[in-house]
């Protein structure tokens, strides 16, 4: 297991420079993540617009580079998604970080969008369950909003 | 065992856990405030007691039941010998410091503190010195306070002077902050609460095995240790109880052993010990604990308390070199606790590259999330050292510390 | 492990201490009921924490912590497919069968029980069984009722038919008696409090490490285990709780793990399994108790339970030829548990000179002094069997209460 | 460690012909002792005459052969007896019993009166440190009427 495959250099440089962090004007819905083991906590936020298409999404809150990465990364992603597209987004990314469902396929491919994307950087957390939890922090928060409850802890 | 000097290499191959690799590297463990490793004499002491002496105890008059019931109650005087208590009818088994807490807060607090009464901590304590107080107080309507610190992470003895006072009751305080690393004087805060009829619960966790400990001198009512952070097994600790409180307690677990009489419409009870250790008790832990006692003063806790010092006063010197590097708690007359900050890493990122060169540190809140939120901080990375810790450990961590501040740049 | 018999010599080989002299005699160790001795492999895994993954769980992202953390959840796991546990998020470690009664008295029954409920247990249960429910009785004005017993020391099922009946809320009953050595139809009776909206819970101390246990069968509310009794350590027990009532369950101890979020003025708390286990739990035990599952499984429950019975219909058989001898309890389908007395040879007289010949039984009222009372005997001595015993030794016991019975005349 | 050193036939005979058992008539004190160990319980009563001597003593209730023989012995020994003698031949009896407080001393030889009294048929009782309760059970209750208030807990 080498470090680098937890911290991808993508990973690195959204930690250092994450985007879209801060309160958003005119956002409608909010929600927090809390992970107790580490105390960290994240708020996300989005402004859907009248077609239920989001608009913007930032989030605010500190925590190691996994989850701020993670956090940084689905602000962009999220970007111009149906609800529908946002939800289908993220339970990929939670299966993949988590490892798949499939016995037989431990090989760590990435699936569908995230096999060409940025989120593919997150493939290694599944060699280090300890992070789950990290990587999920953010992307659990969105979905709450987008879902309309909390998804499956990770 | 005379001989053994704390870091020495005969000290340390008296422990297993120590020689192996992680990730390659040798493993470095600086995690013994959340729990130690244990010498030989201890892991044996198990394995024998489950090879020979294997029964349940005070139940029965055959040969294996006699003998783990002479041990095991040599056990509690050996332990009652360890902290100097007044009585070792008041050294009760439990399963750990949290239990031991909880404990006086059931079968003492909850009957003899009355609705308005006030609890008084400190911003400094570990969750399990905070919570069973917070549970209580709910259920009995009392008041809980928080004696504040000073900047530099000590006790704010002016503040402590006016909260020592009615209507606080009992002031329940940790020895060593497993996050500061600050050394309360439980002596002069115990006489002092004593001198206004205040109660006083010791949570000596952080200290039972780095620190001499005389209840006797303490004077506190109620002295409470961790056992697998003293070289013991996990499992086990202890609550002593001061003489002068015996006769305030109330039953609190029912069932085998505490009993004197069961009838269909009531039952009585035996007196202390036996009250309050219903059911089977953890036979092989408490006396391997008892061996770990032992080990301790064949070392002398003079000697380990030094030399934690030592290392702590180094480990100050060789990170705060370290670029962006922030040291948490006090500067001097410290145990060997070590808190830190590297600017814009966060701890969670620190720990998991350590790990990657064999360094075992912890991250995180350390239990002690009221104490974080005036830190202002969420986490911080911890290094805490231990008997068999050497100064060139100390120095190869520093290194690493120094590497991750290189991969994180 | 696949060919091991019960009282094979290559499974007796497996048990250190089985192999020991007393008073110049072969040990006959019949006090299986009071706990279990332990096998190799078992001792072994505490050995191996202790040497290799010792740590702290929970809380620790360095590979020390991950490993134990991982083997102690496990562990978890482990029990709770031992027992068919519908979720093992239920799974809760406990210090023993004793602190899992009292837990439920506290965390469930204590929010959950109103005024004038009723509490019904059954006229042969263990002391551990029946104090916990009269400490919270007396607090929250419940009542208590005991089901009686046929003559022969089986439930009485017309008179249980009318108690599993308003105001009773709850029936807490032994699955089998550790005295009478009586099964009870815990799947039957389950099966009617649940028809009539009671709760149940199923003591299987004594079951646990002699029967099949399937919980998702049972389907009662809380299942309750003995690690100790069972071949695992001392200190080590288990509450298994239904997911119908995870929406119920109140914080119980206070402290590290259990925790979400703790501030000055409050706090909040983890869901199942971790709200009901603050503080460091007993890791190498519980990972020790999965492994004493493992070794179970192999030998196979139905196997070990025929053995037991077949055991006791022996000693009923050969006992009962000595002069003066009183067996208590059924006379067929029962288990490997055999009460009697000596007629003018008080039990504690048996006791010590059966010791004198290596024989270990337990003479007293075995925490069960409300069924003493029901027999009329003080107290009686007792012969428990295990999966190591052999017809031989049963044969041996037979004549040494000969000679007991020789040397009080 | 021989079973006779426990059981010396004097301690048999009384416990299968136990003396002065069962209620006493004009009994001026009863008291009971408890053990919680095995559930034993034994009343004990006496009638002090008008000079405070003990003119009978009686004991009921059951119990294993060393509680039954001492309770046995001690009605007979009590008898024209003062209370300051009593409690004086009980708590030597106690002693012995425990083991002398005298490290140096295990030599297992009772004194004063014992030595040459039936009660030094319990000397061997120190050798079995689990029975000690028995041994003491009647005689504690005794002690408890004349001295006013329980002995020491042997
Ligand atoms: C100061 C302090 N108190 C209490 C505890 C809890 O101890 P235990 O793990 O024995 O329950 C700890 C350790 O986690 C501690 O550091
Ligand atoms: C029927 C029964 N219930 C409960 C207990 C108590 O078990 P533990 O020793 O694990 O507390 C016992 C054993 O003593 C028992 O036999």
């Amino acid at each position: 297991m080498e470090l680098e495959e937890l911290y991808q250099s993508i990973i690195l440089e959204h930690s250092r420079r994450p985007r879209n962090k801060g309160p958003l004007e005119g956002a409608t819905h909010t929600a927090v993540g809390n992970n107790p083991a580490c105390g960290d906590e994240i708020a996300v936020q989005v402004r859907l617009g009248p077609t239920g298409i989001v608009e913007a999404a930032q989030f605010t809150g500190q925590g190691c580079a996994i989850s701020q990465a993670a956090a940084s990364l689905f602000t962009i992603k999220l970007k111009g998604k149906t609800q529908e597209e946002a939800c289908k987004l993220i339970r990929q990314f939670i299966e993949m970080v988590k490892g798949l469902p499939e016995e037989e396929d431990r090989s760590g491919k990435p699936s569908g969008e995230m096999l060409f994307g940025d989120l593919a950087a997150f493939a290694g957390v599944r060699k280090f369950p300890q992070r789950v939890k990290c990587a999920t922090l953010a992307p659990n928060a969105f979905y709450e909003i987008f879902a309309g409850h909390r998804s499956e802890n990770a | 065992m005379h001989e053994l000097t704390p870091g020495s290499p005969s000290l340390r191959a008296l422990f297993p856990a120590l020689h192996q690799e992680v990730n390659g590297h040798p493993l470095l463990y600086f995690d013994n405030a959340a729990t130690t490793h244990k010498p030989t004499f201890v892991i044996r002491a198990i394995t024998d007691f489950y090879e020979k002496d294997n029964s349940n105890v005070h139940r029965g008059l055959h040969e294996l039941s006699a003998r783990a019931t002479a041990s095991f109650e040599a056990a509690r005087q050996r332990i009652g010998s360890f902290i100097s208590a007044p009585n070792p009818d008041g050294v009760i088994f439990t399963r750990g410091a949290t239990e031991a807490i909880n404990l006086v807060a059931s079968a003492w607090a909850n009957s003899v503190l009355q609705p308005g009464d006030r609890i008084l901590l400190t911003a400094m304590e570990h969750h399990s010195n905070i919570v069973p107080w917070q549970l209580l107080a709910n259920r009995a309507r009392l008041s809980i306070a928080f004696a504040p610190l000073t900047p530099e992470g000590r006790l704010d003895f002016d503040e402590l002077d006016q909260l020592l006072a009615p209507p606080t009751r009992l002031f329940a305080f940790t020895h060593i902050s497993n996050v500061l690393g600050t050394v309360n004087p439980a002596e002069k805060i115990c006489a002092l609460a004593h001198s206004r009829g205040i109660a006083t619960l010791v949570d000596a966790a952080q200290s039972c095995g780095h620190f001499p400990l005389d209840m006797e001198a303490l004077n506190c009512d109620f002295l409470v240790l961790s056992g697998h952070k003293m070289c013991g097994p996990t499992g086990i600790g202890v609550l002593a109880i001061h003489p002068r409180r015996f006769g305030q307690i109330s039953p609190w677990q029912g069932g085998g052993e505490m009993i004197e009489r069961v009838t269909f419409e009531g039952s009585t009870y035996k007196s202390l010990p036996h009250l309050l250790e219903a059911g089977t008790p953890p036979i092989a832990s408490a006396i391997a604990l008892a061996v770990a006692c032992d080990f301790l003063d064949s070392i002398g806790r003079d000697a380990i308390r030094q030399h934690d010092e030592k290392l702590a006063m180094l480990a100050l010197d060789l990170f705060s070199r370290i670029e962006g590097m922030e040291i948490i708690g006090p500067r001097n007359s410290r145990a060997g606790v070590v808190s830190f900050t590297l600017t814009d890493v966060h701890p969670h990122d620190v720990v998991e590259v350590a790990n990657r060169f064999g360094l075992a540190l912890r991250g995180g809140h350390h239990c002690a999330q009221p104490l974080m939120r005036v830190l202002a901080k969420p986490s911080t990375a911890r290094a805490s050292f231990y008997l068999y810790t050497t100064e060139d450990e100390v120095h190869r961590t520093a290194e690493i510390l120094a590497q991750v501040r290189k991969f994180f740049n």
